[in-house]
């Protein structure tokens, strides 16, 4: 059944070039979607969970993730149908198949028990989503390309030598080496501290430049800037998902070593210093798409973070998974409408978007507030409870800084927000022929339902989970 | 009884300059014959011009019911009533100024600046006193505060009455625009505050803004002479003692009057502060 | 056979000098090939035992790292005709002095790692940390595009040899998942460069700084 | 049941502008809807609250499965008492804008300043009852978030942008201190439930005073904290700026009261620091109101005036808990939260009959104005009503709180302890030449704009203004005068809510009925108000037996007045600017007019908001060039970039 939801999405990889018309073709896309969708409740209702050695498997934690990406990439493609016939002069076959093949690596890398498996699935996504960035073929889009891929390439690099030394700290511990998940749980309090250590900073270093960690996310403006906005929603939902699940995962063998003091201090300081770059960059930001890259880095900094604090933080920092990715669907779909209809990203260009598109504007606002962590939209319990947990563990100095750069971020991405929201839009503007039609509203309100929902409501099997996931990763079912 | 305050101070000033001067009722004569007169009005006023008067006068009559005269406690005496004492003013003050604006005349709208802006001083300067008196009677009522209470309150804060006093007066002195701080009986408007406001009041409104004067005049100068002439004996006697006090107070404001100056309109801001310099400084004493 | 792995690895550090050293591409490019070659052999030395697993690990290793990928590159550089690298940004000697720094930190880093007894004395590590830190200095130093391609190749070649530590654990599809990804990856690096040499007409990377604050 | 009532007056207030959404862009059928659904919301909730404080409320708690959150409401005292001014002045409002906002004048903005005029009026209402901290932080958040979007109605227009900017990053400053604060309440009691806030001490005491002083000060506009205040109450529509001016930012005092009730024991420098805290913003405030020749931000600069009142008559109640004096409490207290309504009253009155000067004259500019009491003398009375009640003077309602505030701080100065007192005795003082600027500001300004004659032909196109804009004035003038003349109606309401404030004193039978002289004041403030009207039958009999002459203004014998010789605005305050000139830093330009043939100037002097504009401003400016500075570790080189992986390795590898 786990193997259906990776090749399903392969199939149609495939399909995407048999097909001929150019018009036709992203019709794929939502039906693609919706089966995946389809196959993902239905595993997660029959709850399969992992056999001794299953290279695929279930647990508490990718559980949750699988869920999350099958929605978000679902109300992708459906955006995804709607822009792409927006634009009929470009090529589309390449890309269509590319999302294909991103959503299949990327279901891989989140149900792969195995390490290297896990490695090989999250690579397969860095280099399945290039065509993605390069899909409006202009110099700055190839630049962009060439910076994520080869800083990616590094990082990833970098993440293969951390589990080679994973794995020798298992050969040293002296066990059966097998380099399962639940094997390296199970084993972990033989490994080899000093390997170990070694491990988790290569690791995270690695997978924390997927995730775009400051200061290894220098390739996220760029390529967030420059790609089409629905890539920029998947990037910033799903590839950073899948990394940050393979960080938990080491944090986790880490727990279980009874060696995880180091790794939560890295955790703080880089998550603090993420956050401090974003503000930093944030401030005075002429572009709105780089913006929204800069935010993403911020909530990567607040999800470590989260899991650096502990205890409360780690639901925390889950709840905060699910939010932030949905909210940045909102936010990087809107911005694209918003781009389609002004022809531009800088904000001197753009102005009044609420009165040029009511419904897209509004969801821009709405999907700032949400994402900037007011009450009652979703980010704002998850950010909460981690600050809840900085206080209530006596980290108070955390806490201090942790507000303080909520509030610089504020200032500078409201400034940036405000200006493209409001005012008088420009004649050009009101000339171009772009219109919100369902296929490009739709998916964004659907996202801040979501959000709105989790804010005013959150499913009690949901939370159930998350619970269970936080449970998993601390060691403490 | 207050017109005959006003025809003391007369009688004094006469005195100093070496003239008979007008008899003593010659104010009550005066307000008499404007309220046989005929009233004339600015085209540009409004029913706020013809308020003004009224509510002075209103005022002023409400604030006297609250002051005791000797040891007799006032007519109306409750917990707090000398917030109200101070309020009443400002209300009288309020729709004079409103009424002074209506006009539109230049000379009237500065006589009214002036007279808000100083008021701005003095209200603080009354406070300062009020609390001494409160920390020394241990009463929020002006009958209690000023009443039989007084002796005791020498006996134990006899320096700070004394710098309360002298602000009291300074108060007094500026609420009812005499001078130092007004000259009532000049004829140049850039020098006037009071007098200046009501120039276009004629005939029945002028007598009624005399009288509401007098009035005003009267009540301040009943609480500083009952601070400064603590007499507690049977209550004919203090009436007796009150009304020369009155008489003497009268007399002091003439011999103010024509002893000094007007001062300069810049300088009279920095004598009241001086007054609530006074008053403060008369708190700092009884904390002690 | 076992005991031809010390000397072998010495000339993995002795090409990695090389690389820092030198300034013309196909000089570069030939050196990470022999560097591709010489791994191939090194698993064949670290495995006590011939098995067909092995072997075909050698071949496409030998193949992948050694033949394809260095044909790819050099194709690219006549076709941009290109013959050398400009003076990288802190030249050629610091270079090469930080990377013999980098040589003796790593010796001394494996140092502090307790090593599993089979490996006790032997170079693999240190070798690995070495090789590993080369890949970086030429990638954080070179002007040339290609040439931060090479850098790469080196840095995976530098990871190589710490997968050779643990042939046994690591299952035969994932050390070939791992060699295909690589190859897909320097792959589509290949495709790139060919639309940036379109775009900009030339390789060097001082024309992609466009996007910036 | 009571709560249900005032939840469902919520959600139907924040359900009245989305009709509107759908109907027609110049039809009337929209704001019809919206005033329509208002008023029942309006009334659902003033039922509520007054069968609250009738009858008691044992609250509503339903599971709401948000992390910590529990669907708490609870209608005590203390909220009951917010809840009716909210539905009061908002429902009162929504007819206002009826015709002041006419959807045929502004097709472009009418609905979604309804819309959200709608949600902050529901997230007030529900921040109000919230007993969970998370509701709190819900409804504290919808009313912001919805009173930046009225505020920003003319996002056309910058400076409004501009206003709205500063209005948004003020307010959320405020909303992550309240994250801070409850953080900190939660981690020291354990709990989300206020209820349930079980005595706190030490340093996380102090922490909780100091944020909720930051934060709540914030949204009330405490001196330092009002910079948001200003320009937000000028730009936005006079409806929205009575409901921000009357209620909103009473939302940072009911914030302060709820948090001071879970202290029974303050140290004594909580009382004395709220306190001061009230004098400066009393005093600044109003100083800075008089510089002003604009008149709404003149009425906002009242606000931040009438905000420190209500501060120091906290401040009074503190003082009062930590010496368990009941008198204290109750006095300072209930002078504090009736004031809270009487400013909601008389300052809605104010921004209403100014809104609708603006609307017939279409300027904001005192000295643009004059004479307009002939116009529009409804208005006119309207204003000169609620100036009346704002100065505090007999016999309005602003006189009664006042006097609660002025009597705790005399019961201060009576108290033996001589270090203490002399907080209340510098306190009395202080309210007084607060009263008396207060009184100078509002001479000026009722006299500038509807006295004397017109400055400029501005005024030429003025009427009276439309029913639907002077009933509701009525009405709260019609409310200004009922407590000021019937006190005591309304004194067993402040009683319960200061039953709840500070339960452990509720034995001690300290009640505003017996503390105050109540009967008293009713009596002599009807007798005044009867006297007055006899008087002025007096007068009206007399003028008809012998009607006055008519005559120009003595002038002095000048040969040509003109209406440009009257005292303007900035001129009548010249002196009492002068005289603060230390704090308001005002940009006086006093030509030098010697010489026989002096050229033609003006005097013209301008009092800009110290605060902001020399301290935020340059402040931010610095910053954003600090940020980019830094900008460059961003330039585009893919070294660079790998460096950066390659040292934070590094780092990493060092510090483990």
């Amino acid at each position: 059944m786990l193997v259906l939801t990776i090749l399903l999405p392969l199939l149609f990889g495939g399909l995407a070039f048999a097909f001929r018309s150019n018009l036709k073709r992203p019709w794929l896309l939502p039906v693609g979607g919706a089966l995946h969708l389809l196959a993902t409740c239905l595993i997660l209702l029959g709850q399969a969970f992992p056999r001794e050695g299953a290279w695929l498997g279930l647990d508490p934690l990718n559980k949750v993730v699988l869920g999350f990406l099958s929605v978000l990439f679902f109300l992708c493609s459906v955006y995804a149908r709607g822009y792409l016939v927006g634009r009929p002069q470009q090529p589309n076959r390449i890309f269509i198949a590319a999302l294909f093949a991103f959503l299949g690596m990327l279901t891989l890398a989140v149900e792969a028990q195995h390490l290297g498996l896990m490695w090989v699935a999250v690579e397969a996504c860095t280099l399945s989503s290039a065509p993605l960035l390069y899909f409006n073929q202009n110099p700055r889009s190839l630049e962009a390309t060439w910076k994520y891929l080869l800083i990616g390439s590094v990082g990833i690099a970098l993440a293969l030598l951390g589990s080679y030394f994973l794995a020798y700290s298992a050969l040293h511990g002296g066990m059966s080496t097998s380099l399962f998940f639940p094997d390296l749980v199970r084993e972990a309090p033989h490994l080899s501290h000093p390997w170990l250590r070694a491990a988790f900073i290569l690791l995270f270093v690695g997978y924390g430049t997927k995730m775009g960690l400051a200061p290894m996310h220098t390739w996220k403006p760029d390529a967030y800037g420059e790609a089409p906005g629905l890539v920029g929603a998947l990037l910033a939902g799903g590839l950073t998902t899948a990394a940050f699940l393979a960080v938990l995962r080491f944090f986790q063998i880490c727990t279980a070593a009874h060696d995880v003091a180091f790794a939560r201090g890295m955790m703080v300081t880089i998550g603090l210093f993420s956050m401090a770059v974003a503000a930093v960059f944030m401030v005075r930001q002429r572009d709105y798409k780089r913006m929204l890259a800069y935010s993403s880095v911020e909530h990567m900094g607040i999800l470590v973070l989260g899991i650096g604090l502990g205890g409360l933080g780690v639901f925390g920092s889950l709840l905060h998974l699910v939010n932030n990715g949905l909210t940045k669907g909102v936010l990087f779909l809107a911005a694209a409408n918003i781009h389609r209809a002004f022809g531009s990203k800088r904000v001197e260009d753009v102005s009044g978007a609420i009165r040029r598109l009511p419904v897209t504007g509004a969801l821009f606002l709405a999907g700032f507030f949400a994402i900037t962590g007011s009450p009652p939209f979703g980010p704002f319990f998850s950010e909460f409870t981690i600050l809840r947990a900085a206080v209530v563990g006596g980290r108070f100095w955390v806490a201090g800084l942790f507000l303080i750069m909520l509030f610089v971020v504020f200032v500078g991405m409201s400034a940036t927000v405000f200006a493209v929201v409001q005012g008088e839009p420009s004649e050009k503007a009101v000339a171009s022929g772009y219109k919100d039609t369902a296929f490009t509203v739709g998916p964004i309100v659907a996202f801040l339902a979501i959000v709105l929902l989790l804010g005013v409501y959150v499913p009690p099997p949901l939370s159930q989970a998350l619970h269970q996931a936080a449970g998993f990763i601390e060691g403490t079912p | 009884m207050p017109l005959f305050l006003l025809g003391i101070i007369g009688k004094t000033k006469a005195a100093f300059a070496g003239r008979v001067g007008p008899p003593l009722l010659q104010p009550t004569f005066d307000v008499i014959k404007l309220l046989r007169k005929g009233l004339i009005f600015s085209r540009t006023t409004t029913w706020v011009f013809r308020a003004g008067p009224i509510v002075s006068l209103v005022t002023a009559l409400f604030a006297a019911t609250l002051i005791p005269l000797g040891t007799h406690a006032a007519p109306i005496s409750f917990e707090g009533d000398l917030v109200l004492f101070a309020y009443l003013f400002g209300l009288g003050r309020f729709f004079t100024v409103a009424a002074a604006l209506d006009t539109g005349s230049a000379f009237e709208g500065m006589g009214g600046a002036r007279e808000v802006t100083f008021s701005c001083l003095t209200e603080p300067a009354l406070f300062f006193a009020l609390i001494v008196l409160t920390r020394l009677s241990g009463s929020l009522s002006l009958s209690m505060m000023i009443g039989p209470g007084m002796g005791q309150a020498w006996h134990f804060g006899g320096a700070s009455l004394v710098l309360v006093a002298a602000s009291l007066f300074i108060v007094l002195l500026t609420e009812t625009c005499r001078i130092p701080i007004d000259d009532p009986t000049t004829h140049l408007e850039l020098t006037m505050i009071h007098e200046v406001m009501v120039l276009d009041h004629g005939g029945p409104a002028l007598g009624i803004i005399h009288y509401a004067a007098a009035l005003k005049l009267f009540v301040l100068g009943a609480v500083l002479v009952r601070i400064a002439v603590p007499y507690t004996g049977s209550p004919w006697a203090s009436w007796g003692v009150f009304a020369l006090g009155m008489m003497a107070l009268a007399v002091l404001i003439g011999i103010v009057e024509s002893t000094m100056a007007r001062l300069r309109m810049a300088q009279v801001p920095i004598l009241l502060l001086a007054a609530c310099l006074l008053s403060a400084f008369g708190i700092v004493l009884v904390a002690r | 056979m076992h005991n031809l792995v010390g000397p072998l690895l010495v000339v993995v550090l002795l090409l990695n000098f090389f690389l820092l050293g030198t300034s013309r591409l196909q000089g570069v490019i030939n050196a990470s090939a022999m560097q591709g070659v010489l791994l191939g052999v090194l698993t064949l030395c670290v495995h006590e035992g011939l098995n067909v697993w092995i072997g075909l690990i050698t071949l496409v290793t030998v193949l992948v790292k050694g033949v394809l990928i260095p044909g790819m590159l050099l194709r690219a550089i006549r076709d941009a005709a290109i013959r050398r690298e400009i003076e990288p940004f802190i030249g050629f000697l610091p270079c090469l002095l930080f990377g013999a720094l980098g040589t003796g930190a790593s010796l001394i880093f494996a140092r502090t790692l307790p090593l599993a007894k089979e490996h006790v004395g032997s170079l693999l590590v240190p070798a690995a940390m070495a090789t590993v830190w080369t890949g970086f200095l030429v990638l954080t130093t070179r002007r040339k595009a290609i040439n931060q391609v090479v850098g790469y190749l080196v840095l995976e070649n530098g990871i190589y040899i710490m997968g050779l530590t643990l042939l046994h654990a690591m299952p035969f599809m994932v050390e070939m998942g791992v060699l295909l990804d690589l190859f897909v990856g320097i792959f589509v690096m290949g495709i790139i460069l060919n639309h940036i040499r379109r775009e900009f007409s030339s390789l060097d990377t001082a024309h992609l700084s466009a996007l910036k604050e | 049941m009571n709560e249900w009532l005032v939840m469902t007056g919520a959600f139907l207030a924040a359900a009245s502008g989305v009709p509107g959404l759908w109907t027609d862009r110049r039809g009337t059928r929209g704001e019809r809807i919206f005033a329509a659904l208002m008023v029942v919301a309006s009334l659902c909730g003033l039922t509520g609250a007054a069968l609250a404080v009738a009858r008691g409320s044992h609250g509503l708690d339903l599971a709401w499965p948000v992390p910590g959150g529990r669907f708490a409401i609870r209608l005590d005292g203390i909220a009951a008492l917010f809840v009716i001014q909210i539905f009061a002045i908002a429902g009162l409002g929504a007819i206002y804008g009826l015709g002041y906002w006419k959807q045929s004048e502004h097709p472009r903005d009418g609905r979604k300043l309804r819309l959200f005029y709608g949600l902050m009026t529901a997230g007030m209402a529900l921040l109000v009852c919230a007993r969970n901290t998370m509701l709190f932080m819900a409804g504290w958040e919808i009313m912001a978030a919805a009173a930046f979007l009225t505020v920003s109605t003319q996002d056309e227009q910058k400076s409004v942008r501009d206003v709205g900017y500063v209005y948004m990053a003020a307010t959320r400053l405020a909303t992550l201190c309240l994250f801070a604060l409850f953080a900190v309440l939660f981690a020291s009691t354990g709990t989300f439930d206020f209820a349930a806030a079980r005595p706190i001490t030490g340093g996380a005491a102090t922490a909780i005073l100091l944020l909720s002083i930051v934060a709540f000060g914030l949204k009330a506009g405490l001196m330092p904290m009002h910079v948001w205040l200003p320009g937000a109450h000028a730009s936005a529509p006079s409806h929205v700026s009575a409901l921000m001016s009357g209620v909103l930012i009473k939302m940072g005092i009911y914030g302060f009261v709820r948090t001071f009730s879970f202290f029974p024991h303050p140290p004594l420098w909580w009382g004395q620091l709220v306190l001061l805290l009230g004098v400066a913003s009393g005093v600044l405030g109003v100083a800075f109101a008089i510089g002003q020749h604009d008149f709404k931000r003149l009425l906002a600069y009242h606000s931040v005036e009438n905000i420190g009142i209500i501060c120091m008559g906290l401040g009074v109640a503190l003082i009062g808990r930590t010496l368990g004096s009941g008198a204290l409490v109750a006095l300072g207290l209930g002078g504090a939260l009736l004031h809270t309504w009487n400013h909601g009253l008389f300052k809605g009155l104010l921004f209403l009959s100014a809104g609708s000067v603006l609307h017939s004259t279409g300027t904001r500019e005192i000295d643009e104005l004059g004479g307009l009491s002939k116009r529009m003398p409804w208005t006119a009375l309207a204003f000169l009503v609620g100036a009346v009640a704002i100065c505090g003077l007999p016999p309005l309602n602003g006189f009664v709180s006042e006097l609660f505030v002025y009597l705790g701080l005399f019961e201060t100065a009576r108290l033996p302890q001589s270090d203490l007192w002399l907080t209340g005795a510098l306190g009395a003082p202080a309210l007084a030449l607060i009263g008396a600027l207060a009184l100078a500001c509002f001479v000026k300004a009722f006299g500038a704009m509807f006295l004397g004659e017109p400055r400029s032909h501005r005024t030429d196109a003025s009427h009276e203004a439309s029913p639907w804009l002077l009933g509701p004035m009525a009405i709260l003038a019609l409310l200004c005068a009922f407590i000021g003349l019937l006190p005591w109606l309304v004194t067993p309401v402040l009683d319960s809510a200061v039953a709840t404030w500070a339960p452990e004193l509720a034995s001690s039978h300290a009640r505003l009925t017996t503390l105050a002289p109540l009967s008293w004041v009713s009596f002599l403030a009807v007798s005044l108000a009867m006297l007055l009207a006899f008087a002025a039958l007096m007068v009206r009999r007399h003028l008809h037996q012998r009607p006055a002459e008519q005559a120009g203004t003595w002038d002095c014998g000048y040969v040509a007045p003109g209406p440009t010789m009257q005292y303007s605005s900035s001129s009548f305050a010249q002196t009492l600017v002068g005289i603060f000139s230390w704090a308001l830093r005002p940009k006086v330009h006093n030509p030098d007019t010697r010489g026989f043939f002096p050229h033609k100037d003006a005097y013209t002097s301008h009092v800009d908001d110290v605060v902001l504009d020399s301290v935020l401003i340059p402040a931010a400016e610095f910053g954003s060039r600090a940020a980019k500075r830094m900008k460059w570790l961003q330039r585009g080189s893919m070294q660079a970039y790998l460096l950066y992986i390659l040292l934070t390795l590094i780092v990493l590898f060092l510090w483990r």
